[in-house]
């Protein structure tokens, strides 16, 4: 059976050339950086490298990268650390988005636990963050305004740059998760004036367990796991060379093929949104143009998700029906609830989500397999014999 | 989140699956809102089911526990069917992860409700305690 | 020229197997462990087969292993988590030791910070705590204790299943750093009662950026980094699936050749042991029974550690003057202070650290080469030329 | 920690390194605890320098700086040595990592002391502040 990976957004494939980068850290260069012998210094020598390859594509310094075990950590990182600056002014208040990943959201629930207040901003029908909220949210105690570059459900892309202006410009922190945005973007931390950012190196075809966590030079940085003297202090454990030498090459050649790259998944992404609208009753979530290249968020008003997930692995689609990390609860995505979308069409939501090593075949076959299926569950769904009902009775009135 | 074979194949070929234009008794339970309807179509002739259907909107668990459940009950009498647990549906089907043993509730429920309806059409006497919601299908108070 | 790695404790070479066995999961076998469609649960199944194999060797339940980063994270971790726990009670002492790892020694300092009250239990000059201080240490608030299993500098052994009765007796949390010893030693949490253990696979010849937490069943576990559900809700972060796979694996043959393993390695530690006495002025730092099989930890007076490294570097000799994390930093390790040693002979320190890659071939070069670079610094020391003259004055009178 | 290799050539060959048995100024600084201590012997004939000789405790930035703060000296008139600053040193090593800067001001630190004993001994007025620890190497305060 043929076998198709479409849910990118979950995590990638680690390309060929960043596996034969990181081999020889598999093998030969196995010492520790924090050694000062010759099999030590091979291996500080290529993290440093990494290090300052990241910090170029990022428009940062090398010093303001430091290397962790993937964007929750980041993300759970750059929050703490945040607020450790603003807590010495007393600061009390956070301004997020109601569509953040749970690496966000979860780390802010918690902080409300512990006496923070937190403004979670709506977003508008396509899922972006309204400016004039964040403006009029922002106050004297904000210690922090943490929204993400890019939504992993629906792919929608935020005013990253007004953001961050608007940030500079009131004082307050900004922090970004760009887990979803690295890679397919160009992110540039100077241009937005971010001051934090996390992303993940398994989301652009690197190795999973290793991210970045980007502070700006002249913010304290307060560690989150701390022990050894690992990056200059700020972050314990024996480096996991091999996966940020991976993750710099998959970032550069993320960065030197995104042009190519964005061009064939938006083409990509155009046919498969023009076929699914054909589908009755089905609809496009999130931005049509300020979305990922590679994104196609849809509901299908009548069927349930999973039910739909399994029936396109059973044809040798693997797509998703959210976020990974929600697949299998019975709550429907907060992100399609923020959105404006009454439970029972989010329940029947379905992730496409494209890299470069799909191609337009796949994308046939996607489209007659979900086709066949979608009927298949809408013949067999109460809701759908509901919904059609009501069509008719409104048709004849 | 693995499913057993047995799961797997309900889901991929579920048995009675259809509507019943003329049915003798049909139940509906669930909300959309939750994720899960079921409804099932009942035939009954001298007090036995002989056939059955079921419409579901749900997961594959939900599709799975509908499809076995009607199995379970086809060809059986009513007081038989009535005794149908969600126990007895997760067991035929070799188990269900935790999040989904609400499913076999569900199913347990759609076949009672449907019992109950022909109960009441055909003005049999029947303790309707047998029929209230379990309410253990809590996903609604999650919301 | 001949290199010869001795800085095992640092950390290892990734074993050819770990690495085969690894490989799938960074090619084929790519899905994120979260999705539901078939490359997701190939990826969860191994994830899950790991974890039984891990549990099955420390003598755990699958449900009591939770994946990190490594053996920093662990630590930082079960630390966070006890105390979260006796936070409950109103429970602000910790007992540890002066000889732990940063990564447990650093997160106590900050925790004094905030509060809590930490008793550092002395070690005897073989650096073994002592059962009749850790007993007069425990009190009614005593939240947590915190020893590791075996030290990374000197290799000394403590005495585990005793502490571990006695803190289960008296219930108190028990956490023990058991990265040093996990590979090298059998460990089996029920026997140790063991609350809270961490471990790291690039210390036993897996991968690095991966390691466990074991926390008991029924202790609530408070995550330090939190989002996705991963790690039944403890611990967000798409799961490391190559390195996790390796980590089992590389902990499966380091179990499976234990014996053989430990018999070679003794053999090689007892024969640098017995050359290296043979220099005068030096000393074996540890305990010359309880210590790990393959440490070796050695001062030798007038010469300084680091310029000591650097010339068996020259030969291809890579060792360590300590921990290294340390390496390269002022001040003497704190672990040979804490046995009892001065500043002046604590400078003057190395480590060799033995695998079962090592050779006995390669204990004679070290053996001859050692010899030479300690006489040639002490031929250029001032110290040196002070202490000979002390003994040549002490002989005379 | 990466050395550069005019820092690892020093180390691994230093010059003039050894003791002196009938020295002219012999200044000894750093001490045993701060893992660092510098010994310089001088030769002194008519304002020049005309032998030195190092012995050095300590890391192999200590060692190097050592063995090119000699041979900087070698052949200078005192005056000249005197002027000799840590930062020269560090220079004409092509740098040290951070952490081992105060080497060189051990290194600048055993130069002068030496030429004071050379002073004392022969009785020849001269600036003690220019001779007094700089407190650099404050490795001391971290114990
Ligand atoms: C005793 C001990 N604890 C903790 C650690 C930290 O482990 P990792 O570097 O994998 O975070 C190490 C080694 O570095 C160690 O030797
Ligand atoms: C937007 C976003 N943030 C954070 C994460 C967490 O990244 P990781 O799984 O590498 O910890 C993800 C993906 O899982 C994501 O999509």
């Amino acid at each position: 059976m043929q076998r198709i990976y479409v849910d990118n957004a979950a995590t990638t494939a680690i390309s060929p050339e960043v596996l034969e980068a990181m081999m020889p850290f598999m093998q030969e260069v196995y010492g520790n950086p924090s050694s000062i012998h010759s099999f030590g210094q091979e291996a500080s020598a290529a993290l440093e490298k990494a290090r300052l390859e990241i910090a170029e594509i990022l428009g940062a310094k090398s010093k303001e990268i430091y290397f962790t075990s993937g964007g929750s950590e980041s993300d759970n990182w750059a929050i703490n650390a945040a607020l450790s600056i603003g807590a010495k002014r007393g600061k009390k208040h956070i301004v997020s988005s109601k569509i953040e990943h749970h690496a966000v959201l979860h780390v802010l629930k918690r902080l409300e636990k512990e006496g923070y207040e937190v403004t979670y901003l709506d977003v508008n029908g396509n899922g972006i963050v309204k400016l004039e909220d964040l403006k009029s949210a922002i106050r004297e105690d904000t210690a922090l305004v943490t929204i993400m570059y890019a939504n992993n459900e629906i792919g929608s892309i935020q005013p990253i740059t007004e953001i961050g202006a608007l940030c500079r410009e009131k004082g307050v922190l900004f922090h970004t998760d760009a887990v979803q945005a690295v890679g397919n973007l160009p992110v540039n931390v100077v241009e937005d004036n971010i001051d934090f950012l996390s992303l993940s190196a398994h989301k652009f075809h690197g190795p999973k367990g290793v991210g970045v966590l980007y502070c700006r030079t002249g913010l304290a940085l307060r560690g989150l796991i701390i022990g050894g003297a690992q990056e200059r202090g700020r972050r314990a454990g024996t480096e996991n060379v091999a996966a940020i030498v991976g993750m710099s090459a998959a970032l550069k050649q993320a960065k030197d093929n995104m042009q190519a790259n964005n061009i064939a998944l938006k083409k990509m992404q155009a046919k498969l949104i023009d076929e699914l609208l054909k589908i009755p009753r089905s609809r496009l979530n999130g931005d049509p143009i300020k979305r990922l290249p590679g994104n196609i968020s849809f509901c299908f008003e009548g069927i349930e998700g999973e039910a739909l997930l399994l029936s396109l692995d059973m044809v040798g689609i693997a797509a998703s029906s959210g976020s990974a990390c929600t697949s299998g609860s019975l709550d429907p995505s907060h992100v399609l609830l923020a959105i404006g979308l009454p439970h029972e069409i989010a329940h029947g939501s379905l992730r496409l989500s494209l890299s470069n090593f799909n191609t337009m075949e796949e994308m046939e076959y996607i489209i007659e397999n979900l086709k066949i299926i979608v009927k298949r569950l809408r013949d067999m769904s109460p809701v759908w014999e509901k919904l059609e009902k009501e069509a008719n009775t409104n048709g004849l009135q | 989140m693995a499913y057993s074979k047995k799961v797997m194949d309900h889901f991929a070929n579920p048995r009675n699956v259809g509507k019943m234009d003329n049915a003798d008794g049909v139940g509906e339970v669930g909300n959309a809102k939750c994720g899960d309807i079921m409804k099932v179509y009942l035939k009954v002739d001298d007090d036995i089911i002989t056939d059955v259907k079921f419409n579901t909107f749900g997961c594959a668990s939900a599709i799975a526990t509908s499809s076995i459940a009607t199995e379970m009950i086809k060809g059986k009498n009513l007081q038989e069917a009535l005794s149908l647990s969600n126990k007895a549906v997760v067991d035929a089907l070799d188990g269900l992860p935790p999040s989904k043993v609400h499913c076999s509730v569900l199913a347990e429920e759609a076949v009672k409700a449907a019992i109950s309806d022909y109960y009441i059409r055909n003005n049999i006497a029947h303790d309707s305690e047998l029929f209230k919601c379990t309410g253990c299908c809590n996903s609604c108070d999650n919301l």
